[in-house]
C-alpha cells in the first residue's frame, strides 16, 4: 500500500539548504558556521530517515512511503512528476547514505581544519547528498537519472577539489567524462523502455507503473535495456569496462574517497539494478553478463590491488573489486544479498577510507605505503578501528563482511554458477592478502617513515576518531541482520528487503558448511601468505617481484589499460577532429566551395571587364557581334 | 499615289502644350542665359526648375483622357503621362542637384539648362509616340542634347571622351533603330504604331524577313539606349566621364525615355509576335543581368560601378519585359519609378563628395564617411540597400514585382538567374557600405550645409525610396490603369490584372 | 518590276553594310562620322524605295526628317570632336581610351 | 483583433532606435536603449501570461491591408510557438544591452543601440508575422542590423565575416522570395484568390515536383541560418568576430529563426515532402551534432569553441524537429530556447574575460579560478545548463528530442547520444584549461572579478535556467496545442504518402537540396 509522506521532501531539503548556505553565506560566516552546517544537513536528514524507517516498519510489509513534489516533464504523450517514494529498498539506501554520510562529513571537519576552501567543500558535500538522496529517493527512472549524474557531477568538482594541481583536475574530468559515457548507455536504456512500453499507451516511467507493465516487453526488447542500463552501472560503479577513473579518482580528499569512492555513489548501479530487478529478471541472459562482469572485475581488480604501493589505490582497487562481489551477487538473482552487501561494505570500507585518511593525515600527506611502518603504536585508535575493517573485509566471522560476502558466494554457487563462485573465492583469498598486506605495511615493521615527518606523528582529533569507532562498531555488527538461514533470527535482511527487489530461489540448496568452509580456509590462507611475505621475511616481495619481473609490471601498470584506451580512443578522436574535420572538410572543402564560388565571380569580373578595352570601335565591333547574333536568330526563326 | 491632303491631318495643339512650354523654356533659358556668369547660374536653375514644374502641372491635367493627337502620331495617354511626370520630376531633381554644382564646376549654365529641357522635351516626345517617327524624332532630341551635355565639361579630356564614344555609338545605333523602323514600314506599310498592331493582330506579314528583321533592329536599337548587353559597352565610359549631375539624368530620364519608347513599341503595339522577340529577350535578359553584375563586383570607380549596376537593373526589367504580360508592363513602370528615385539619391551623394577639379570617385574615397558625414552616409546606404532589393526599401517591392509577374509567365529560371544575380550585387553594393562604414580614411565633404540644392536632391529621393517601399500601392494602382489605359483596356481593377 | 525593288533594297542594304564597315574599320573619327551618315543614307534609300513600292507618301516624309536629324547631329558631332581636338589634339579612335574597363 | 499590443510590441524597438539617435552623451544613449528594451519585454511578459493556452491558433491577431493588389497584408498575430521565441527575443536583447553599457562597446554607442533596438524589431517582426510577404520583409529586416554590429563593432576580420554573413543568408532568402511567390501564384492559379497570408496558403494544392522545389527553397534559406552541416560555415567566423552582444543574439535568437521557419514555413507548407527528406534532415542533423561537438572540441578560440557547440546543440534540434512527434518537437522547441539561455550566457562571459584581457585564447589562460573565483563559479553554472546537466534547462530539451527522435528512429539517437558524451568531453575540457590547474600568466592573477552590472547580466540568466530545468511544464503547456497543430499536418500528409515511393523521392530531393547549397543551377536550353 502507498502511504503518503510529506516529510520525505525534508530529506532532500536540508541538503540543499545546507548547500545555498556554504556556497553563499559560507566563506563569510566562517569556519565555525560551516563546521555546524556542513554536518547539520546531513544529521538532519539522517534523523528524518530514521523516523521514516520506523514508520516503515510499523506498516504492513511491502508498503511505500511516497510524496509527490511537483508535475516535472509533460511533454506530449510522456511525463515524470518529481516525486519521491520510500519503500524497504530506498529506505536501507537513505539510511546507508545519510547514516554513513553524516559521519563522514563529521570526520571531514576534522580532516579539512586546515583547509581554507572549506566552504566549497561543505557546499559540494551538501550537494552530493542532495544528489544522492534524490538517487535513491526518486519514484521513477528519470527523476532517478537526476540524481546519478548529480552525483557524477560532485564527484567531479570534489575529486578536482584541488583544482591548482593540473593533474587531479584532469582526474576529476576523466571521471566524469567516463561516467558520461555510461550515462549515455543510461539513457538509451531509458528511450528503449518508453518507447517499448509507449507502444502499448504507458508513457510513465514510475517504477511502479514498470514493475506492473514490465511484463509487456519481450525479451529482446527486456535485454536491450537491462544491458544497456548496466553499461550505466558499469561506469558509476566503476566495473569493466568503465573501471577506470576510479582509482584516479583518490587524488580527492579522503572523506570524498570515503564517501562517494567507496560507500555510497559507487554502489548506486547496484542499487539501479536491485531497483530494477523485475527488468532484469525478465532478461537472464542480461543477467548473465552483470554476473560475469562483476565476477571478472572482483578477480581483476583484486590482483591489481595485490602489488599498489600506494595505500589509498589498494582500497580503491578493493573497492572496484567488492562492487564486482555486488554485483556478482545481484547477477545470479541474489538482490538482496547484493544489497546486503553494499551495506556493510559501506561501513568497512568508509571506515578503510577514513583510517586511510587518517594515517594520511597523521603523515601530513603521505600516501606511499613503502614509506610507513609500525605505526599501530603511534595511532592506536587507527590501527583498531581499521584491523577490524580489515578483518571485515576479509569476511572473517562475527565480522559483517563475513555474512554478506558469504551471501554472495553461497548465491552464486547456487544458483549454478560454479564457474563465478570458484572467480568470487579465489578473489576472497587475494582479498585478504592484500589487506592484510596493507595493514602490516602500514602499522607493523619497522618504521620507515621520512625523519622529517617522524617527530610529529600523532593520533588525529576526536572529531575525526569518534566517526571511526562508530563506524567499526557498525562494521563489526552491521552483518548481524543477515545471518544464514536457521541460526537465529535468520536473514532479517532479505527479508525486509524482499517486497522491494524479490526473493533468491536457489536451482540447488545447502552446501553451506563446505561453502563457508572454503572461502574462510582461502581467506585465513590469504593472511598467512600477506603475513609470512610481510612480517616473516620482508624481503620475499621484491624477490618474488624480480622473479617475475614483466607479470609484476603488467600488475603495477593495472594491465595498461589505461594507455590502451588512450592509444585506440583518445588520440584517434583528436586527431580526426583537428586534421580530417577541421582541416580538410570545414576549411578546404566546405569553406573551399563558398569562398571558391566567390573567387570565381571575382575572375569572372575580371576577365570579362577586360573586354571594356575603352575603344570605341571595339564597343561598336561587339555591338554588331551582338547584331549579327540577333540577326542570325531572326533568320533561322524565319527559315525554319 | 495618294495626293497629299493637308486637311486630313487634325491638328489639335492643346494636347502638346507641356511639349510647347518646354521648348519655350528652353529657348528663354538659352537666352537668358548668355548674359549670365558660369558661376552665378543658380537663377537659370530656378527658371529651368519652373518650367519643368509649369509643364509637370500641364501634362497632370492631361491624365486619364486617353486621347491622340495628329491622326495618331501623338498619344495623350495615361501609360504617356505617367513618363512624362516621372521624366519631368527626374529632370527637375537633376537640376535641383546642379545647382550648386554647376556653379562649382563652372559649366555654362545656358546651355547646360537649356540643354537638360530640350533633351526633356525629347523624352517626353518619345514617351507619347503614336508613331515610330515621332520615336524616332524624340530619341534623337533626346540623344543628341545629351551627347553635348556629356561632353559639356570642355576643359576636361574625360568628358570629351564621353561625348565622343556616346556620339558615336548613338548614331551608329540611330542606324539600326532607322532600318528596322524602314523593315516595319516595309512589312506592314505604315509607321503608325496603332494600324501596326492591328495588321498585326490580323497576320499581316507575320513571320516575314522583313518584320522579322525589322523587330530585331528595332529591339537592337532599344537595347543600345537601356544598355542591355551587348550593346551595353558605352554606358561605363559615359557614366564615368559625364558631368555627374548628367550621368545621373542618363540614369533616370534616358532609361524612362528609353523604355516608354520601348514599352510602347514592343509590349503594346508588337505583343502580336511577342514570341518572336522574347525568346531573345530571355537571353539579353540574362545576359545584362550577369555581366552588369559580374564586371560591378570589380569596379573601383563608383561612377562605374553604378553604371554596371544600371546595366544590371536594365536586366532585371528586361525580366519582367520578357514576360510580355500586362502585369509586367506595370511592373516595370514601378520598378523605373523607384529606381529613379534611388538613383538621383545615390548620384546626388556622388556629387556631394565631389569639387571642383577633383572627382573623388572612387569607392576608396568612401571610406569613413559615416564618421564624417552620417546623414549622408546613411542616405547612401539606404539607397544602395533599395538597388540591393532589401525591404521594404522600393527597391525590394519592384524586384517583388517584376519576380511576381515573370513567374506568372512562367520563367522560372530566368527568376533564379535573376535572384542569384541579386546576390552577386549584394556583395558590390554591401561593399560600399562596408567603405563607409567599417573602413578609415577617405576624402572630406565640403559643407552640406552650402549645397542646399544637393540636401534637397537627397533629402526628396529619401523619402520616395522609403515612402514608395512602404506604402507602394498608389504607385501600382497607376503604373496598372496607365499601362492599362495604353492597351486600350482603361483603368482595370487591380487584382484582376494576374491573369 | 518588283524585282527593282528587291534590287534597290539590296542595294541599300549593302551600303549599309558598307557604312557599317567603315565604322568598324577606319581609325579617323571623322571618317567613322561619315560612314555613319552612309549607314543613314542607305536607309533613306530604303525608305523611298518602300514608300515608292506601297504608294504612301510617309517613307518619303519620313526622309526629310531623318536628313534634318542628321544634320543636326553632324553639327553636333563635329563640335564635340572639335572641342575634344582642343584637348588631345588626336581624332584618332584608338587613342581616345582614358576611361576603360 | 489584438488591439494593437502587437504592433506596439515590434515597433516600440523602432521608436526607442530613432529616439536613441537624437540622444547625445553616452550615458542617456545607453539608459535609453535599455529602458526602451524593457518596454517590449514588460509587453511579451504580458502576453505571456495573457496567452490562452487552450487555443491552438493566434491569438492578439491583428490584420490590415498593406498592398491589396497582391493581396499582401499587415498581419501580427502570435501562437505558442513564437511566444516563447518572442520571450527569448526580449530577454536577450535587454540583458546584451544591459551588458553592453558596461564597457564592452568602447566606440559609436548611439549606432550601436539603434542597431540593436532595429535588430529587435527585424527579430520580433518575423516571429509574429503571418503574412508571408511581412515576414520576408522583417526577415530581411534582421539581417542588416546584425551586418552592421559585426562589421563595426567586430574584432579580427569583422568585414570578411559580415560580409560572409549577409552573402550567405542571401542566397537562401532570395531563393526563399521566389518560392513564396511561386506558392502564392500557384494558389491563385487553382483558387483564384490572391493572398499571401499563411493560413489560407496551406491547402495550396501542387504537384510532387513543385512541392519539392518550394521546399528546397524554404528550407535551404532556413538550414542556412540553423545552420544544418554543410551550411555552418558562416556561423564561427561571424561569432569569432562579432561583438559580444552580437554572438549572444545571433547564436540565442537569430539561429533560432532557422528552426522556427522550419516549424512554421517549410514544414506545414510541404509536409509531404518533410516526410519525404526527413532521413535526409536526420542524417545531416546528427551529422551537425557528432560534427560541430569534434570540431568544438579542438578549437583554441573560446567563441569558435562555443560557435561550434552551437552547431551541435541545433543539430539536436533539428533532429528533435524531425522525429516528427510530439515529445521531439516539443523538446526540440524547449532546446532553442534552453541552447538560448545558455549560450547567451556563455557568449556573455567568454565576452566578460576578452574584456578584462583581450584574448580569447584558451591558452592565455589557466587557473582562473583563483583569481575570479564568482566568475568561475557562473561559468560553472552557464557550462553546465550547456552539457545539459539534469535539472537544468538544458536536459529536458535534449532528452525530449532524443526521446522524441527514439520513437522514430532509434539508430539516430545512437548516434546522437556521442553528442551528449562530447559535449561534455569539450565543455568540461575547456573549463579545466581556462579555470583549472595552476595559473600560468602572472596577468591572470590580477584581473578584477565580475561586476555588479555584469552578475546582473547574469543573475537572470541562471535564474531561468533552473526554473526551466525544473518546472518545464509552465513553458510547455502553453507552445504544444501549437505544436500539435503543425504535427497534425504532417500526420494527415503522412497519410497521404505511398511509403513504396519514398526512397525513390528522398533521392531525388536530396540531390535537389545538394544542387542548390552548391548554388550550381544553370538556365535550360528553353524557358
Amino acid at each position: 500500500m502507498i502511504v503518503s509522506f510529506p516529510p520525505l521532501a525534508f530529506i532532500l531539503l536540508f541538503p540543499l539548504l545546507g548547500f545555498l548556505f556554504n556556497v553563499f553565506l559560507g566563506a563569510r560566516r566562517g569556519r565555525g558556521a560551516v563546521n555546524l552546517i556542513g554536518p547539520a544537513a546531513i544529521f538532519i536528514p539522517f534523523g528524518i530517515a530514521l523516523v521514516a524507517f520506523v514508520k516503515l516498519l510499523t506498516l504492513p510489509s511491502g508498503s511505500v512511503l511516497s510524496v509527490t513534489l511537483w508535475p516535472w516533464i509533460y511533454a506530449g504523450r510522456f511525463h515524470a512528476d518529481f516525486a519521491l517514494q520510500m519503500d524497504a529498498l530506498s529506505a536501507l539506501m537513505t539510511l546507508v547514505v545519510s547514516g554513513v554520510g553524516a559521519f563522514i562529513h563529521l570526520y571531514s571537519v576534522g580532516y579539512m581544519a586546515h583547509d581554507d576552501d572549506f566552504a566549497r567543500f561543505f557546499a559540494y558535500m551538501n550537494l552530493f547528498a542532495l544528489s544522492m538522496l534524490t538517487l535513491v529517493l526518486a519514484n521513477n527512472l528519470l527523476l532517478m537519472f537526476v540524481g546519478w549524474e548529480g552525483v557524477g557531477l560532485c564527484s567531479y568538482l570534489l575529486i578536482s577539489f584541488w583544482y591548482t594541481n593540473a593533474q587531479y583536475a584532469y582526474n576529476g574530468r576523466k571521471a566524469f567524462i567516463v561516467n558520461r559515457i555510461g550515462d549515455a548507455g543510461f539513457l538509451l536504456g531509458i528511450f528503449t523502455i518508453v518507447s517499448a512500453l509507449g507502444s502499448h499507451g504507458i508513457w510513465s516511467l514510475d517504477f511502479a507503473t514498470l514493475r506492473d507493465n514490465i511484463h509487456l516487453l519481450t525479451t529482446a526488447t527486456a535485454t536491450t535495456a537491462a544491458v544497456l542500463l548496466f553499461i550505466g552501472a558499469t561506469g558509476k560503479s566503476a566495473q569493466i569496462p568503465l573501471y577506470v577513473w576510479l582509482p584516479d579518482a583518490m587524488v580527492g580528499p579522503t572523506p570524498v574517497s570515503a564517501l562517494i569512492h567507496a560507500a555510497t555513489m559507487v554502489t548506486a548501479g547496484v542499487y539501479m539494478v536491485a531497483r530494477m530487478h523485475f527488468l532484469y529478471t525478465l532478461a537472464p541472459s542480461a543477467m548473465e553478463l552483470v554476473a560475469m562482469i562483476g565476477a571478472i572485475t572482483a578477480i581483476f581488480a583484486a590482483s591489481i590491488a595485490m602489488v599498489q604501493p600506494d595505500i589509498k589505490r589498494v582500497l580503491a582497487y578493493s573497492t572496484i573489486s567488492q562492487l564486482g562481489y555486488m554485483f556478482l551477487g545481484v547477477g545470479v538473482g541474489a538482490f538482496s544479498a547484493g544489497i546486503f552487501h553494499v551495506m556493510t561494505h559501506a561501513f568497512f570500507k568508509a571506515l578503510l577510507f577514513l583510517c586511510a585518511g587518517s594515517v594520511i593525515h597523521a603523515l601530513d600527506g603521505e600516501q606511499d605505503m613503502n614509506k610507513m611502518g609500525g605505526l599501530r603504536t603511534k595511532l592506536p585508535i587507527t590501527y583498531a578501528t581499521m584491523l577490524i575493517a580489515t578483518l571485515a573485509i576479509s569476511a572473517l566471522p562475527p565480522f559483517s563482511g563475513f555474512f554478506s560476502k558469504d551471501l554472495i558466494l553461497e548465491s552464486a554457487y547456487n544458483s549454478g554458477h560454479t564457474g563465478l563462485w570458484i572467480l568470487g573465492i579465489i578473489t576472497a583469498a587475494m582479498t585478504s592478502f592484500y589487506m592484510f598486506r596493507l595493514i602490516f605495511m602500514t602499522f607493523h615493521g619497522d618504521s620507515r617513515v621520512d625523519s622529517t615527518k617522524a617527530h610529529h606523528i600523532h593520533e588525529s582529533p576526536q572529531v575525526m576518531t569518534i566517526p571511526l569507532i562508530v563506524l567499526a562498531v557498525m562494521a563489526v555488527i552491521g552483518g548481524w541482520v543477515g545471518l544464514p538461514e536457521g541460526v537465529l533470527w535468520g536473514n532479517k535482511i532479505s527479508q525486509f528487503l524482499a517486497p522491494s527487489v524479490g526473493n533468491f530461489t536457489p536451482v540447488l540448496q545447502g552446501g553451506f558448511v563446505m561453502l563457508t568452509g572454503t572461502s574462510l580456509g582461502l581467506a585465513l590462507f590469504g593472511i598467512l601468505l600477506a603475513w609470512y611475505f610481510y612480517i616473516q621475511a620482508p624481503g620475499m616481495p621484491y624477490l618474488i617481484a624480480y622473479q617475475m619481473q614483466s607479470a609484476y609490471n603488467v600488475l603495477l601498470n593495472k594491465y595498461y589499460i589505461d594507455q590502451l584506451y588512450n592509444l585506440i580512443v583518445t588520440r584517434p578522436l583528436f586527431w580526426v577532429s583537428t586534421f580530417v574535420l577541421g582541416r580538410v572538410v570545414d576549411t578546404f572543402m566546405i569553406d573551399g566551395i563558398v569562398d571558391g564560388a566567390g573567387l570565381s565571380v571575382q575572375t569572372g569580373g575580371q576577365l570579362s571587364r577586360r573586354i571594356e578595352t575603352g575603344n570605341v570601335q571595339q564597343y561598336a565591333f561587339v555591338y554588331v557581334l551582338g547584331v549579327l547574333a540577333i540577326v542570325a536568330y531572326y533568320l533561322y526563326l524565319v527559315t525554319h | 499615289m495618294t495626293p497629299f491632303n493637308l486637311s486630313a491631318i487634325d491638328f489639335q495643339w492643346l494636347p502638346l502644350l507641356p511639349l510647347i512650354a518646354i521648348s519655350l523654356a528652353a529657348m528663354v533659358v538659352l537666352l537668358v542665359g548668355v548674359r549670365v556668369e558660369d558661376d552665378e547660374t543658380d537663377g537659370l536653375g530656378w527658371l529651368t526648375i519652373a518650367a519643368l514644374a509649369i509643364a509637370f502641372v500641364l501634362t497632370f491635367a492631361m491624365s486619364g483622357q486617353n486621347t491622340t493627337a495628329f491622326s495618331g502620331s501623338i498619344a495623350i495617354d495615361d501609360f504617356a503621362v505617367f513618363f512624362q511626370l516621372a521624366i519631368l520630376f527626374a529632370a527637375a531633381v537633376v537640376v535641383l542637384m546642379s545647382l550648386n554644382y554647376a556653379n562649382e564646376t563652372r559649366l555654362p549654365g545656358a546651355e547646360y539648362y537649356s540643354l537638360i529641357l530640350f533633351a526633356a522635351l525629347g523624352m517626353m516626345l518619345m514617351a507619347s509616340a503614336g508613331d515610330l517617327i515621332i520615336i524616332f524624332l524624340g530619341l534623337e532630341t533626346m540623344s543628341i542634347s545629351i551627347y553635348v551635355l556629356a561632353g559639356l565639361k570642355r576643359s576636361d579630356p574625360r568628358s570629351n571622351e564621353a561625348a565622343i564614344k556616346y556620339f558615336l555609338l548613338g548614331a551608329f545605333s540611330t542606324g539600326f533603330l532607322l532600318y528596322g523602323i524602314a523593315l516595319i514600314y516595309g512589312a506592314t506599310g505604315t509607321i503608325k504604331l496603332e494600324p501596326i498592331r492591328v495588321a498585326l493582330s490580323h497576320g499581316v506579314g507575320l513571320s516575314s524577313p522583313m518584320l522579322m528583321l525589322g523587330v530585331a533592329m528595332l529591339l537592337i536599337g532599344f537595347g543600345f539606349k537601356i544598355a542591355a548587353v551587348p550593346f551595353h559597352m558605352w554606358t561605363p565610359d559615359v557614366y564615368e566621364g559625364a558631368p555627374t549631375p548628367i550621368t545621373a539624368f542618363m540614369a533616370t530620364g534616358v532609361k524612362l525615355a528609353a523604355f516608354a519608347g520601348f514599352m510602347r513599341v514592343f509590349s503594346l503595339h508588337l505583343i502580336a509576335v511577342s514570341a518572336d522577340w522574347s525568346s531573345v529577350l530571355w537571353v539579353v535578359a540574362a545576359l545584362t543581368m550577369t555581366i552588369g553584375n559580374v564586371v560591378a563586383v570589380v569596379q573601383t570607380n563608383i561612377k562605374r560601378m553604378l553604371a554596371y549596376s544600371a546595366i544590371a537593373h536594365a536586366g532585371y526589367l528586361l525580366v519582367a519585359m520578357t514576360a510580355a504580360i500586362p502585369a509586367a508592363g506595370a511592373a516595370m513602370m514601378y520598378y523605373l519609378v523607384g529606381y529613379v528615385f534611388a538613383n538621383l539619391g545615390a548620384f546626388g551623394v556622388v556629387t556631394a563628395l565631389e569639387r571642383r577639379g577633383e572627382a573623388n570617385d572612387l569607392i576608396s574615397d568612401y571610406r569613413g564617411l559615416a564618421a564624417r558625414e552620417p546623414g549622408l552616409a546613411a542616405a547612401m546606404a539606404i539607397f544602395l540597400l533599395s538597388f540591393t532589393g532589401v525591404p521594404p526599401l522600393v527597391g525590394f517591392i519592384g524586384k517583388f514585382y517584376v519576380f511576381t509577374a515573370a513567374l506568372q509567365a512562367g520563367l522560372v529560371w530566368l527568376v533564379v538567374i535573376a535572384v542569384l544575380n541579386a546576390v552577386i550585387a549584394a556583395y558590390y553594393y554591401i561593399y560600399v557600405i562596408v567603405a563607409m562604414y567599417m573602413q578609415e580614411g577617405g576624402v572630406p565633404v565640403s559643407k552640406m550645409s552650402l549645397r542646399p540644392g544637393l540636401v534637397a536632391t537627397i533629402t526628396i529621393a529619401l523619402i520616395g525610396t522609403v515612402l514608395i517601399g512602404i506604402y507602394p500601392q498608389p504607385y501600382m494602382t497607376a503604373a496598372t490603369t496607365a499601362f492599362n489605359s495604353a492597351l486600350g483596356l482603361g483603368p482595370i481593377h487591380a487584382a484582376s490584372l494576374l491573369p | 518590276m518588283n524585282i527593282a525593288y528587291s534590287w534597290v533594297m539590296a542595294l541599300s542594304a549593302a551600303i549599309f553594310a558598307i557604312g557599317v564597315a567603315g565604322v568598324l574599320i577606319r581609325r579617323n573619327i571623322l571618317v567613322m562620322f561619315m560612314s555613319i551618315e552612309l549607314m543613314l543614307n542607305a536607309v533613306n534609300l530604303a525608305f523611298i524605295t518602300l514608300a515608292r513600292r506601297m504608294g504612301s507618301m510617309d517613307g518619303q516624309v519620313i526622309v526629310f526628317f531623318v536628313m534634318t536629324v542628321a544634320a543636326a547631329e553632324a553639327a553636333v558631332g563635329l563640335a564635340i570632336i572639335i572641342s575634344s581636338f582642343r584637348n588631345r589634339e588626336t581624332i584618332n579612335a584608338d587613342e581616345l581610351n582614358l576611361m576603360r574597363w | 483583433m489584438g488591439g494593437g499590443i502587437l504592433t506596439a510590441l515590434v515597433f516600440i524597438p523602432l521608436i526607442g532606435a530613432l529616439f536613441v539617435l537624437m540622444q547625445s552623451d553616452e550615458r542617456s544613449i545607453w539608459n535609453s536603449a535599455f529602458i526602451f528594451s524593457l518596454l517590449p519585454l514588460a509587453i511579451s511578459f504580458y502576453l505571456f501570461f495573457a496567452f490562452d493556452p487552450s487555443r491552438a491558433g493566434y491569438q492578439f491577431v491583428e490584420q490590415y491591408p498593406w498592398i491589396p493588389q497582391f493581396g499582401i497584408s499587415y498581419h501580427f498575430g502570435v501562437d505558442g510557438l513564437s511566444l516563447v521565441l518572442v520571450m527569448l527575443t526580449t530577454i536577450l536583447i535587454s540583458l546584451s544591452l544591459l551588458y553592453s553599457g558596461g564597457g564592452d562597446i568602447d566606440h559609436r554607442p548611439r549606432e550601436f543601440c539603434f542597431f540593436m533596438l532595429v535588430l529587435e524589431m527585424g527579430l520580433l517582426g518575423t516571429l509574429l508575422a503571418v503574412d508571408l510577404l511581412m515576414f520576408y520583409v522583417f526577415w530581411e529586416l534582421m539581417l542588416f542590423p546584425m551586418y552592421f554590429l559585426i562589421g563595426i563593432w567586430g574584432h579580427g576580420r569583422p568585414i570578411y565575416a559580415a560580409v560572409k554573413f549577409v552573402l550567405f543568408t542571401m542566397i537562401g532568402s532570395f531563393l526563399m522570395l521566389a518560392a513564396i511567390i511561386y506558392l502564392v501564384m500557384l494558389n491563385r492559379a487553382h483558387t483564384g484568390d490572391l493572398t499571401f497570408d499563411l493560413p489560407a496558403l496551406y491547402n495550396t494544392p501542387m504537384t510532387a515536383t513543385e512541392a519539392r522545389w518550394m521546399f528546397a527553397a524554404f528550407a535551404l534559406a532556413f538550414a542556412i541560418k540553423v545552420p544544418m552541416w554543410p551550411l555552418h560555415t558562416w556561423l564561427p567566423d561571424a561569432h569569432t568576430n562579432a561583438p559580444t552582444a552580437g554572438s549572444v543574439i545571433l547564436a540565442g535568437v537569430m539561429l533560432k529563426m532557422g528552426t522556427y521557419g522550419f516549424l512554421r514555413f517549410a514544414i506545414p507548407l510541404f509536409p509531404a515532402v518533410a516526410i519525404e527528406a526527413t532521413p535526409l534532415f536526420m542524417a545531416l542533423a546528427v551529422i551537425g551534432i557528432i560534427y560541430g561537438a569534434l570540431l568544438a572540441m579542438v578549437q583554441p578560440d573560446l567563441k569558435r569553441l562555443i560557435a561550434y557547440s552551437s552547431v551541435s546543440h541545433l543539430g539536436f534540434v533539428m533532429l528533435g524537429i524531425f522525429a516528427f512527434n510530439l515529445e521531439g518537437i516539443d523538446g526540440a522547441v524547449y532546446q532553442m530556447l534552453g541552447h538560448g539561455l545558455s549560450t547567451g550566457a556563455l557568449f556573455l562571459l567568454v565576452g566578460m574575460i576578452y574584456l578584462r584581457r583581450h584574448t580569447r585564447e584558451i591558452s592565455e589562460y589557466g587557473g582562473l579560478w583563483k583569481s575570479v573565483p564568482i566568475y568561475a563559479a557562473v561559468f560553472m553554472f552557464a557550462m553546465l545548463s550547456s552539457i545539459g546537466l539534469p535539472g537544468l534547462n538544458g536536459f529536458v530539451g535534449e532528452f525530449l528530442i532524443m526521446l522524441g527522435s527514439y520513437l522514430h528512429s532509434p539508430i539516430a539517437v545512437v548516434f546522437a547520444v556521442s553528442g551528449v558524451i562530447l559535449g561534455a568531453l569539450y565543455m568540461l575540457w575547456t573549463y579545466e584549461r581556462v579555470m583549472f590547474g595552476p595559473i600560468t600568466k602572472a596577468v591572470n592573477e590580477t584581473i578584477a572579478d565580475l561586476s555588479a552590472r555584469e552578475i546582473a547580466t547574469m543573475i537572470p540568466l541562471m535564474a531561468l535556467m533552473i526554473v526551466m530545468g525544473l518546472y518545464p511544464n509552465f513553458i510547455i503547456s502553453k507552445m504544444e496545442p501549437s505544436i500539435a497543430q503543425v504535427l497534425s499536418r504532417v500526420h494527415s500528409a503522412q497519410v497521404r504518402i505511398d511509403t513504396e515511393h519514398r526512397q525513390e523521392m528522398l533521392a531525388q530531393t536530396a540531390s535537389l537540396i545538394l544542387k542548390h547549397t552548391l548554388v550550381a543551377i544553370a538556365p535550360p536550353a528553353d524557358k
